[in-house]
């Protein structure tokens, strides 16, 4: 399950590779694209495929947790707080992709 | 699959080799003998027999921690003079004051090797109070010192490429070539075929016998082979009826508490809660001598004052003044043991604990470079009895010993490999092999099983040894237990053997060990029966006071029909004549 | 102590037999307090004296007993039977590797492996043997955790990665380079990292983490294979950008 | 070894291991690259990913943004910003090759193993990753750089 979110984040690439293609080529093809993918059934397969992009997002932050314990700190933190902090960060982190990348609300 | 089981997969053997060095038991000493002779000379080859994998010996669960003179507020007078009072004056003091010069070296050359003992601070190696040391002396890893101690020694070893590891090769006896010791026979347990390991010089390195007794801190393991190798090849045992109870185990298991939680500040509690050692030791109170503190505890159950168990009366050992941090920080092994085998945790509840035996001060009879009166034949460490150790033994002297006198006899053992010219005969080897393939096959392995079980005779010696060659010993109980011996040794042999597969035999094992401790229980036994007086660990309720004008001396006990020779040799008295031992 | 009966259902192989492995059966007497060794020790002693598996220390130091309890892999020392008595108490060789006879299993595989990571403190000159090295309490902790491994196998047996390729250094070899390279006496993790930069090295590793769970003493492998990870990877970092560099 | 040896071939079976024996496997080169990238993409992917794909294609499904992000005007006149073209540059770069590099071990643990196979799997999971990157570079990269 974990590995799948790997894979589909891939998927999503090449999603996001043809949407540059698209708007590339101009609004229709571009505005086509987006609309296939807001429609069933494709939009059905798409919230599956962001419902395990989400939990690959907590299981990395998870493996954070358990993978780096001494790196920073003298004592290991329990690998639950460290979940917590990253969590805080992606918050933080998906707040600034806002504002930057999309112009705010 | 895995490369599963197969039928072909017990390798191939090869029936003879010869080394130059051939090292019985891989614990703290045979391998710090194995690096120290492999150090000297590359071209030596050197073979650590061990019948189990090296970071398996019973070192691994030593808890409290190693003793040198590191500090200007130490010395070496001091150190010799704490241990030879703690021997109750029986120590060679030529041999205590060889020792503790060296060991600081140890320590040192240990901690160049990645040994991770704690630190202090300013980044200096760290030093703790133990029982009968006047300062803090002993150096230590947590309270997890044998394990770090052996497993940086094992691993270190790896580096030598004329080092050859024998790994679960049970040795059964010594090659005795024209009154020189050649060599050993071993059963290789996984090819289950026997093995001539012949070599120009042998160190015997197999640690104590504690499993003579049924209540012990030490592991299944801890056999006594070495002891009864030496025995059978005429080579006397020293001291054998000073056998060490450590005050504080736990009760059921035995598991061993280390000395440490007292010496970081644990106290002593009877029933009432009182600090009873202050009533037996006001001056040292928990940190005396483990000979002074098993005894009092004995005297506080016989008086009733003593909780009761499911196994039997105990006391209390009370940690909750240290406080979590000092006991996570510097005792974590302790709360891991009391948490997993007793079900309380030491922050908030004493720790149920009672003397148990825990170490043998007596050995293989040896000079203080480790030489016995075999030429060839070498021991070091619990097996042997330089005799630094006298009649009580103080805690963290141990694994120094082993380190000191280990490196010391590898040393001497290379040297007298290189002056020997030739390996020895192959007449010898072969003629040993087979008669020991003979005695083991044929022998204990064709017996049919009759009404004696391994089991049966084995706990039935444990037993008696507890009874009557305790902590408190008679005359009475001595002759029973002597002659209860002797009964039990014609008993052993219509031992059968229900196990009729040569490949990784443990009851076999089991049936050679037994031998073995059956031997070594007898010298221990008669040894105690001889000495009629009190010292150190040796306590007679007939004979309470110590006796220095007939018993200023070792024991030695040689090997003969029925019953064990007793002989006698006056310890070495240097500079400390002997006093009153007070504390 | 209430007295109750146990069945023990432990796996046997005869070498010189032929025969596959099978179960057998034996019902006991057991206490609360006995532990899984305990019974299996009971069985030798009193009832099949030709049960083999390894034991000795009993308190969870020396790592021998390890095996497969209820298919998990545990130190029989330190397993409660009032713990696993589901039934009755399945007790298997250690998974992965191969059976030498009963609950005996043959892990010099994992010895070579162990040699093969330089397990001891390399140096370039040896350094005074006077006075020892100056190391902090801080820099003790930093390789404590991993020098507590007792090598009892039993991440190796739930390792499925190992289970599949037994040539992978595996979750121990890797936590004890750590604790050399993390050892501040230590000039050796060059040495160690190009060993472990290898295809059956730490990249074989995808991260399951069953490794962790099951040692007993949490010296937590999985851990220190990702940092091996990342050591690895800026080491190589460092080469290919300073080809002359010396990496510590 | 002393010269005199009785018997050499002492222990075939268990010759004792030491140390500094030379296991004989080369060090690999690609390998902690390639890790190098997938930890980077897992960071890329476990942080950015979730809040672009819902601002571009669930929010706006659902009513559950003001604005509709993926509308044509408004993304063309995002995507003039180079940090813009950076942030999805990195974004299919990162996730590529996180994601075939994850791909390669699921197909290897599901029994495509064997040196051929996986070779094979390195090279057309690798060239994916590469040539989906150099195709994000290029859009990313046109109509700022050059027409």
């Amino acid at each position: 399950m974990r590995e799948l979110g790997g894979v589909v984040s891939a998927l999503y690439g090449l999603i996001f590779l043809n949407l540059l293609r698209t708007l590339r080529a101009g609004e229709s093809a571009y505005t086509a694209f987006v609309d296939t993918m807001r429609t069933p059934p494709v939009l059905y397969v798409n919230l599956v495929l962001f419902a395990l992009l989400v939990w690959h997002a907590v299981t990395w932050f998870m493996l954070i947790g358990k993978a780096q314990p001494i790196q920073f700190t003298e004592r290991p933190l329990p690998w639950k707080s460290v979940f917590g902090v990253n969590v805080l960060l992606w918050i933080g982190v998906s707040a600034a992709v806002v504002y930057l990348v999309f112009g705010g609300i | 699959m895995p490369k599963a089981y197969s039928p072909n997969s017990v390798p191939r053997f090869v029936e003879r080799t010869a080394h130059d060095i051939v090292i019985v038991g891989g614990g703290a000493a045979g391998l710090r003998a194995a690096i120290a002779a492999a150090e000297t000379d590359p071209d030596l080859s050197i073979a650590v027999v061990s019948k189990v994998y090296p970071m398996r010996s019973h070192t691994v669960s030593a808890e409290g921690g190693t003793a040198a003179v590191l500090r200007d507020y130490d010395s070496l007078e001091l150190h010799a003079l704490d241990t030879i009072k703690g021997s109750d004056f029986l120590a060679d003091q030529d041999a205590v004051e060889f020792f503790v010069a060296r060991c600081p070296k140890e320590i040192i050359q240990l901690e160049h090797w990645g040994c991770p003992w704690s630190r202090d601070p300013d980044g200096r190696v760290s030093q703790r109070a133990f029982g009968g040391m006047s300062v803090k002396r002993t150096v230590f890893a947590a309270d997890k010192v044998g394990f770090h101690i052996l497993h940086t020694l094992f691993q270190t070893s790896m580096k030598f490429e004329n080092i050859h590891r024998f790994d679960e090769y049970f040795v059964t006896s010594l090659i005795v070539d024209g009154g020189a010791c050649a060599g050993v026979t071993a059963l290789d347990l996984r090819g289950g075929r026997m093995v001539g390991i012949g070599g120009k010089a042998t160190i015997l390195a197999t640690g104590g016998c504690g499993r003579v007794y049924e209540f012990t801190t030490n592991g299944f393991i801890k056999t006594g082979d070495g002891m009864a190798l030496a025995y059978r090849a005429g080579v006397p045992l020293k001291d054998m009826e000073m056998v060490q109870f450590h005050p504080t185990c736990l009760p059921g298991t035995g598991i061993l508490i280390t000395e440490a939680a007292r010496g970081e500040g644990g106290y002593l509690i009877n029933k009432d809660g009182e600090r009873y050692m202050q009533r037996y030791l006001p001056s040292k109170m928990e940190l005396g001598p483990r000979d002074i503190l098993s005894r009092s505890m004995i005297q506080e159950m016989k008086a009733g004052r003593a909780f009761d168990g499911p196994y039997g009366q105990y006391l209390g050992l009370d940690l909750r003044h240290l406080g979590a941090a000092t006991i996570d920080q510097k005792l974590p092994m302790v709360r891991e043991l009391a948490e997993k085998y007793m079900g309380l945790d030491p922050i908030h509840e004493p720790i149920p604990v009672r003397p148990g035996q825990h170490y043998v001060m007596g050995g293989v009879s040896t000079n203080s470079t480790g030489e016995t009166t075999l030429p060839g034949l070498y021991a070091v460490g619990e097996t042997a009895c330089v005799s630094i150790n006298g009649a009580n033994r103080l805690g963290s002297n141990s694994l120094s010993e082993c380190l000191v006198f280990g490196e010391w006899c590898g040393l001497a053992a290379a040297q007298y490999a290189k002056q020997k010219a030739a390996y020895p005969r192959g007449t010898a080897s072969r003629e040993a092999l087979r008669k020991e393939e003979a005695r083991v096959f044929d022998g204990l392995m064709g017996r049919e099983r009759g009404k004696e079980t391994l089991a049966g005779v084995r706990v039935e010696m444990q037993q008696l040894m507890d009874r009557d060659v305790g902590i408190f010993r008679e005359e009475a109980g001595l002759a029973d237990a002597c002659g209860k011996l002797a009964k039990l040794r014609d008993r052993f042999g219509s031992v059968g053997m229900a196990d009729k597969d040569r490949v990784f035999n443990t009851e076999m094992t089991g049936v050679l060990e037994l031998d073995f401790m059956l031997d070594v229980a007898a010298s221990i036994a008669h040894s105690a029966r001889n000495r009629r007086e009190s010292r150190g660990a040796h306590s007679r309720t007939d004979f309470p006071n110590r006796d220095d004008a007939n018993y200023l001396k070792h024991t030695l006990a040689y090997r003969a029909d029925g019953a064990p020779r007793i002989d006698y040799v006056p310890v070495k008295i240097t500079k400390w004549q002997p006093v009153e031992r007070k504390y | 102590m209430a007295e109750r009966d146990v069945v023990f259902r432990v796996k046997r192989y005869r070498p010189t037999s032929g025969s596959k492995p099978t179960y057998q059966e034996y019902r006991i007497p057991y206490r609360d307090d006995m532990v899984v060794l305990d019974g299996l020790n009971y069985i030798k002693d009193h009832v099949d004296p030709t049960l083999t598996y390894r034991w000795s220390c009993r308190m969870g130091i020396c790592g021998s007993c390890g095996a497969n309890v209820n298919g998990q892999p545990k130190l029989t020392c330190g397993t409660y039977i009032r713990d696993v008595h589901k039934g009755a108490v399945t007790i298997d060789p250690l998974a992965n590797f191969p059976i030498l006879k009963d609950l005996v299993v043959d892990f010099d595989d994992f010895l070579e492996k162990l040699a093969s990571v330089t397990p001891y403190i390399v140096r370039e000159e040896p350094g005074d043997l006077t006075k020892e090295f100056v190391q902090y309490p801080e820099d003790v902790e930093a390789y404590r955790q991993q020098s507590l491994c007792i090598n009892c196998m039993l991440c190796y047996a739930a390792c499925p990665v190992f289970g599949t390729s037994p040539e992978f250094v595996g979750p121990a070899a890797s936590a004890l380079a750590l604790r050399y390279i993390r050892d501040t006496r230590d000039e050796g993790a060059d040495q160690r990292l190009a060993r472990l930069n290898t295809k059956a090295g730490v990249w074989e590793c995808t991260f399951v983490g069953e490794c962790s769970v099951v040692c007993p003493k949490n010296v937590d492998p999985a851990a220190a294979i990702q940092t091996l990870k990342v050591l690895a990877t800026m080491r190589h970092m460092r080469r290919l950008l300073m080809p002359k560099a010396e990496s510590r | 070894m002393g010269s005199t040896r009785e018997s050499l071939a002492w222990n075939p079976g268990r010759e004792t291991v030491h140390a500094d024996e030379k296991t004989g496997e080369p060090e690999v080169f690609l390998e902690p690259l390639l890790w190098g990238l997938f930890s980077l993409g897992g960071f890329i992917t476990a942080f950015l990913f979730p809040i672009t794909v819902f601002l571009l294609f669930v929010a706006p499904v659902f009513g559950w943004w003001p604005t509709d992000p993926a509308a044509y005007a408004t993304f063309a006149a995002h995507w003039q910003e180079p940090l813009v073209r950076l942030f999805f540059f990195a974004l299919i770069g990162g996730s590529l090759f996180h994601g075939t590099h994850r791909l390669k071990f699921m197909l290897v643990d599901a029994g495509l193993r064997g040196p051929g196979i996986e070779a094979a799997l390195d090279i057309i999971l690798n060239a994916i990753a590469i040539v989906g990157t150099l195709g994000a570079l290029y859009y990313a990269v046109r109509g700022w750089l050059f027409v």
